[in-house]
């Protein structure tokens, strides 16, 4: 675990958020929006687990339970966003979401 | 076999075989290679002999199934009809293998054979000796249902591909009942985890190995939170399997062959292959968790091989997992997904509690040993029948009516 | 180490990048699964065992299961799936937003000087995890748990809304 | 046996109580309250005994009880009641006079409807006059004074359907509130200085020599001494109680006033409260004396309004027709008899004139009482006469009291007082004028008093219609006599030879001289006395008048001056015409001054409100509102604007938040390092 490997990690992280962050700016559905968003968080946790073995001393795995917390966080966001989606299909029958615009100013 | 740095020589000699062989066969490669070797040695064996395990537990369940029913079973191939399952094997891949033309080729490729893959991968952590485990990490169990859970993903792969309503609908069926029994499958087996306080399994085989009283195996089946949890576990595992009670998506008498009525020829069979793996896989995980994997029953049969033991107690299992399907009816959708929600799922969270109890209590000493049990048996007893009486009300039995009033 | 390193980062970013360029949303969930396995690997390779087998269990088991259904239930006549000129600017906007944040992160990566001892720290052992989340941690586990099941009630709720309703409003 | 303080309270408080529970009863059980009022004057009449046993036990000290009325945050107003001879001789005097006059008035006022009424403001009276007497404050002095006056101007006013009683009534209160404003002025100046209004407070009390000596160092402006001022100013509120010179108007109209009223009130008890009041203070009207370097000392100011009072009456007497005037003037000048006795430094000889002068004075009243009772309420002397033989009981009583005013040598008390007065007047040192005008004095009330006698008593009936008067009863008669018995006994309690009343009053025993111990004095006097009532009786008894129109002798002696004191003196018609005038020119100056002045100011402030109401608006209107309206019109349109940027497309809003996410990392990135 040298640095070669450590920045290549994190450049694999950050390549892995930019993705997700093209995906959620690019698409139009809403799944893979959520789904551009679930990659962003798993970018983080990559960062967290690399971090984690650079560290020195292992006593308190924080890096681990951040990441289970991060994954218990997204999952719970997930559920919710889709049934979000799924609400408002039922109310406007389409998943694109610029048609989810009734709020704008 | 995982590399063991050294072996216990004072082992009786069948038990160090399988070892010994291994061993016969890597000593001539230099050293790098070594543990390549182990490991491609025991994919070799394990896929072999599960291979053949599926062929002949297809022939056992057509021959325990026709006895059940008083008829003889398939007999004209071969002995006996041993040769049946070969017969099936050469029918299955001498048939066309019709792809429908708007289904989407690639995912109706993929279903099964992300379906096998999935269920072989579940098979390296299951510990079949004292030293016969491919894959020995210390999250085992968390890997096997991990693994596991991914067969969801093909079915619904198969369900969606071949572009057929029926297949749709069946594949959401099968996944309802997938995922509503994956929870209690999970929850029921946590117990172990607790009461062992590591998910690794060859440690939670080896705490199951002493004996008190000489005769009683330590066997966590014996304790009353182990009966409940193992009971759970089967029921769950029956489910997860598609197998007896809960074999809606692929019954006959359901909506043709649920999510695999475009599949034929050897794709068909790749199915089959998955469901006996996964139901293999499952009563091993039964029997390392609960039955004390490749313990003996009692200290005078250890001259016995661990991996007999284990071998007798999965195919014991297996032969449970037929009689059921000869026995029990088929179980509605609604009926299926609401004894899971409404009894399983509560009835393994207090199980739980149980064992909490039963641990907390653990050092009571001698004296409150019988008040010890009598509260775990009430923590039992009482919960499983208010579910049970709460489960069927509302519903009368159902009577069917053909003659006209 | 360094190989199956590599291979696994690339096999991630590849499948995630075409998942996400797909129009058909089924296969671009199925990709998807790839890149989740693939995190799972690199876990692995960092032997985050626990993480890598709850990361595997937590997504492609269920999130992806649940895109799944979400993709079933919200089906539409496939007519509006032809590439519009108002999406491709779209992409280029987030394009260019995307290249400008990774270069800047990239940069940055690039231009810190790692921690100097960086020495091969222990794996944190299902135990140490096990213990230290019901002791130090017990409280963000309860409130952890909690947030799922409230999230669950919500969304079953959310989801589960009549459609009648809809029909007479 | 020690009298404790809530005895002493008692007697002024029993007639109180009676006056209270007979304002609550009906008006047809007046035969009860009448007797409660007698019976309540009677315990205190009875209580006052003891006080005087006790106070003469020790006639030196003076035992107070004071209590703290109300406090004022730190200041704590005190008032307390006091027992010396002085309050003793002069409680007894009252409830005794009282208790006579209540029976006495039982029958006279018998067929009066309202008589409940009048026996509470009667007893209410009683108590009021006693309050004045016991208080050891000066406030309480001044409380029960005001109660005094007002009691006086309800019993003035008892036949309030008679106008001319009403106006009495008022004028009687009006020119007493005018002393009243002089004696307040006093009190306040008084408690401003030496902090206390109590008379006696172990040291400290403002009548006790410590404080008494701290005052009197102070001067004033005008080079007035601080006690000559204050003492004058406390006079003026007596001298329009006891109606002295400028203030004695209101006495005669106060005749108004059924009988035993006048009796009670202005011959014996509230005309004399005035004299008590200087004799009360008389430690602080001294107290100027060892100045040199003033104009003049209160005491002599006092003395010489006393004398022209006693002039002043006596010489009025002589004119009047109504028995109940003379009598009014008749006390008016003994009234100035007493002021000049305190004037010239004895005030013994003042309280004792006072004492005894309230008995006859009573009785003369009470007996022209029953003769008007008698004559169906003729009160003209011309058309009376001749009742001598009628009323023999009433003739006799009344001339025991003529022969005890007019001073009557040796046997009657009025001599006796009268003597001590003028024998001080003859040792007065300041100036000899107040012994001529009490001689003379005293020739004139024994003239007027025979001339009483002579038109009421000798002759023949001159009555209109022509009906037989007789005696009244016993109700009347025997309170006639008993006064008639202390008319003669009073007096020798106080004569030179015997001075026990004197010495009783002073603390300290006063030696007693011979009888004679005035001599020529004394002679002078007798001769006069003797020759008052000679003129008298040659020219009123000696050809009586026949008929009621016939013309008094006197008035054709000397007709200017007869009509003029006929008429007052014109004192009345000069007050209207200068005070009158005064007040009606204030009172259009202050008409004027509020509809000109104040009314129009205030209309001035209004309408420059209204200016600069309209002034405002038009600013607000036109400035304010347009400025108002063109910025909000521009903050909406800005709005609009920035709605915009909602435009509800999500990506928009991502992109802009990675956007700034990345400018923010440059800008800190590049700060940083």
């Amino acid at each position: 675990m040298n640095d070669q490997t450590l920045n290549l990690c994190l450049l694999f992280s950050s390549a892995l958020f930019c993705i997700g962050l093209i995906t959620t700016l690019s698409r139009s559905s809403t799944i893979l929006i959520l789904l551009g968003i679930e990659l962003m968080l798993n970018s983080a946790n990559i960062n967290f687990i690399v971090f984690e073995r650079t560290q020195p001393d292992v006593s308190t795995s924080h890096g681990t339970l951040f990441v289970l917390f991060t994954i218990a966080i997204a999952a719970s966001e997930a559920a919710v966003g889709l049934a979000l989606l799924i609400a408002l299909f039922k109310h406007q029958r389409s998943v694109v979401i610029d048609e989810a615009s009734q709020l704008k100013g | 076999m995982s590399m063991l740095p050294i072996l216990q020589t004072q082992d009786p000699y069948l038990e160090r075989l399988p070892l010994l062989l291994r061993e016969a066969f890597t000593h001539y490669l230099p050293e790098p290679w070594h543990t390549l070797s182990n490991q491609l040695i025991s994919i070799v064996v394990i896929l072999s002999v599960f291979g053949l395990l599926f062929a002949i537990l297809t022939l056992a369940e057509r021959k325990i199934l026709g006895h059940v029913q008083n008829r003889p079973g398939p007999n004209r191939t071969g002995f006996f009809g041993m040769l049946q399952p070969f017969a099936d094997g050469i029918k299955m891949l001498t048939k066309e293998d019709i792809v429908p033309v708007a289904a989407d080729h690639v995912l109706h490729l993929l279903a099964p054979v992300s379906l096998l893959a999935a269920s072989i991968l579940t098979f390296a952590v299951i510990p079949y000796g004292k030293n016969l485990v491919a894959l020995d990490i210390n999250t085992a169990a968390l890997y096997f249902f991990a693994v596991g859970s991914a067969t969801e993903l093909s079915v619904f792969m198969a369900g969606w591909s071949s572009n057929n309503k029926y297949s749709l609908l069946a594949a959401m069926r099968a996944l309802a009942q997938l995922i509503s029994y994956e929870l209690p499958l999970i929850i029921s087996w946590i117990p172990v985890v607790m009461v062992a306080s590591t998910l690794s399994l060859t440690r939670i085989v080896s705490l199951q190995s002493g004996y008190s009283f000489g005769v009683l195996p330590h066997w966590y089946v014996f304790t009353p939170w182990g009966f409940v949890a193992f009971a759970l576990f089967m029921v769950s595992a029956l489910a997860e399997s598609n197998r007896s009670p809960f074999d809606l998506p692929e019954a006959e008498s359901e909506l043709i062959a649920g999510h695999l009525t475009e599949y034929s020829g050897f794709k068909y069979a790749l199915f089959f292959m998955a469901e006996y793996f996964g139901m293999t896989a499952l009563s091993g995980m039964a029997v390392s968790l609960f039955l004390g994997g490749w313990n003996a029953p009692s200290p005078y049969l250890t001259f016995i091989p661990s991996y007999l033991w284990f071998a007798v107690k999965l195919l014991s299992l297996l032969a449970g997992f037929m009689w059921i399907r000869a026995t029990f009816p088929r179980l509605r959708i609604d009926q299926l997904t609401r004894f899971a929600w409404k009894f399983l799922v509560p009835l393994s969270l207090i199980n739980l509690v149980t064992t909490a109890f039963w641990i907390l209590s653990q050092n009571w000493g001698h004296l409150y040993f019988i008040p010890r049990l009598i509260i775990t048996l009430i923590l039992i007893v009482v919960p499983y029948i208010l579910l049970s009486k709460k489960l069927g009300r509302g519903y009368a039995v159902r009577t069917y009516s053909y003659a006209p009033q | 180490m360094n190989a199956t390193l590599l291979i696994t980062i690339g096999v991630t970013l590849i499948s995630s990048a075409v998942a996400l360029s797909l129009r058909n949303l089924i296969h671009s969930v199925l990709l998807l699964v790839i890149t989740w396995i693939g995190i799972c690997a690199f876990y692995l390779i960092f032997n985050a065992e626990f993480i890598a087998f709850t990361q595997l269990l937590v997504y492609v088991g269920a999130i992806s299961m649940v895109a799944l259904f979400a993709v079933l239930l919200t089906r539409v006549a496939p007519s509006t799936n032809q590439r519009n000129k108002q999406s491709v600017t779209r992409f280029i906007y987030a394009l260019i937003t995307g290249l400008s944040l990774f270069s800047l992160m990239a940069f940055a990566v690039l231009h810190t000087d790692s921690p100097k001892e960086k020495v091969e720290a222990l794996p944190a052992t299902v135990y140490s995890i096990g213990k230290e989340l019901t002791e130090e941690y017990a409280p963000a586990l309860m409130i952890t748990g909690s947030l799922l099941t409230l999230a669950i009630l919500g969304s079953v709720l959310l989801a589960a809304h009549s459609p009648q309703s809809k029909e007479n409003s | 046996m020690t009298l404790s303080a809530t005895y002493l309270s008692l007697i002024p408080l029993l007639p109180l109580y009676a006056a209270a529970l007979g304002v609550l009863l009906p008006k047809k059980n007046k035969h009860f309250v009448s007797s409660l009022a007698i019976i309540a004057m009677a315990t205190s009449f009875i209580i006052s005994l003891f006080a005087l046993n006790q106070a003469l036990k020790n006639t030196s000290i003076h035992s107070t009880y004071n209590f703290s009325w109300f406090n004022l945050g730190q200041e704590s107003v005190r008032i307390g009641i006091l027992l010396d001879p002085l309050t003793a001789f002069m409680a007894v005097m009252v409830t005794f006079i009282s208790t006579l006059i209540f029976i006495f008035s039982t029958s006279y006022m018998k067929e009066d409807e309202n008589m409940k009424q009048f026996f509470c403001f009667l007893s209410f009276f009683a108590s009021a006059m006693l309050g004045i007497i016991i208080s050891n404050s000066l406030l309480l002095l001044f409380i029960s004074w005001e109660l005094v006056g007002l009691a006086s101007y309800l019993l003035i006013g008892f036949w309030f359907h008679k106008p001319e009683a009403a106006a009495a009534a008022k004028k009687a209160f009006l020119t007493t509130r005018i002393g009243d404003l002089g004696f307040l002025l006093g009190i306040l100046w008084l408690y401003h200085t030496c902090g206390t209004l109590l008379f006696y407070d172990h040291g400290h009390g403002i009548l006790e020599h410590h404080v008494l000596a701290s005052i009197a160092s102070q001067a004033t402006i005008f080079g007035l001494p601080l006690v000559t001022a204050i003492g004058l100013l406390i006079f003026c509120g007596a001298a329009g109680k006891s109606g002295q010179f400028p203030l004695h108007v209101w006495l005669p109209d106060a005749m108004e006033g059924p009988t035993p009223v006048s009796a009670l009130i202005h011959a014996a008890t509230m005309v004399a409260a005035g004299v008590f009041l200087i004799a009360r203070m008389y430690p602080l009207m001294q107290a100027d004396q060892f100045i040199i370097a003033t104009p003049f000392h209160t005491l002599t100011v006092i003395a010489f309004i006393g004398a022209i009072t006693a002039l002043l009456g006596a010489l009025i007497a002589g004119s009047q027709y109504d028995i109940k005037r003379v009598l009014a003037y008749s006390t008016i000048s003994q009234l100035g008899y007493m002021m000049m006795a305190l004037g010239l430094g004895s005030w013994l000889a003042a309280i004792f004139h006072l004492l005894t002068h309230a008995f006859f004075k009573a009785l003369l009243f009470l007996g022209a009482g029953s003769v008007i009772h008698a004559s169906h309420h003729e009160q003209d002397m011309r058309k009376l006469g001749g009742l001598s033989k009628s009323m023999p009981i009433t003739f006799a009583t009344f001339s025991i009291g003529m022969l005890a005013l007019c001073g009557f040598p040796f046997l009657f008390s009025g001599f006796w007082s009268k003597e001590a007065i003028i024998h001080a007047a003859y040792e007065w040192p300041v100036s000899i004028l107040p012994l001529i005008i009490s001689l003379i004095a005293v020739a004139l009330t024994a003239f007027y008093m025979t001339r009483l006698m002579g038109e009421v008593f000798f002759g023949t009936s001159r009555a209109d219609h022509h009906h037989h008067t007789h005696e009244n009863k016993a109700q009347m008669t025997v309170p006639l006599s008993i006064l008639a018995l202390c008319a003669i006994s009073v007096g020798f309690i106080g004569t030179p030879s015997w001075p026990w009343l004197q010495s009783a009053l002073n603390g300290t025993p006063v030696e007693a001289e011979g009888l004679f111990k005035g001599g020529i004095v004394m002679l002078g006097s007798i001769l006069l006395v003797a020759g008052g009532m000679g003129l008298g009786w040659i020219l009123y008894i000696r050809n009586l008048r026949t008929n009621a129109h016939e013309e008094d002798p006197l008035e054709t002696m000397i007709p200017g001056t007869f009509k003029l004191l006929g008429s007052r003196l014109k004192i009345d018609e000069f007050y209207t015409a200068t005070l009158g005038k005064l007040n009606t020119a204030l009172a259009i100056l202050s008409n004027g001054l509020d509809r000109y002045v104040w009314d129009l100011s205030i209309q001035g402030l209004a309408k420059l409100g209204q200016l600069s109401g309209s002034i405002n608006y038009a600013m607000d209107e036109e400035a304010l509102n347009q400025g108002f309206n063109v910025t909000s019109e521009k903050i909406r349109q800005s709005g609009v604007q920035y709605s915009k940027a909602q435009s509800g497309e999500t990506h928009g809003y991502l992109r802009v938040f990675a956007i700034t996410v990345v400018i923010l990392t440059l800008l800190i990135i590049t700060l940083w390092s």
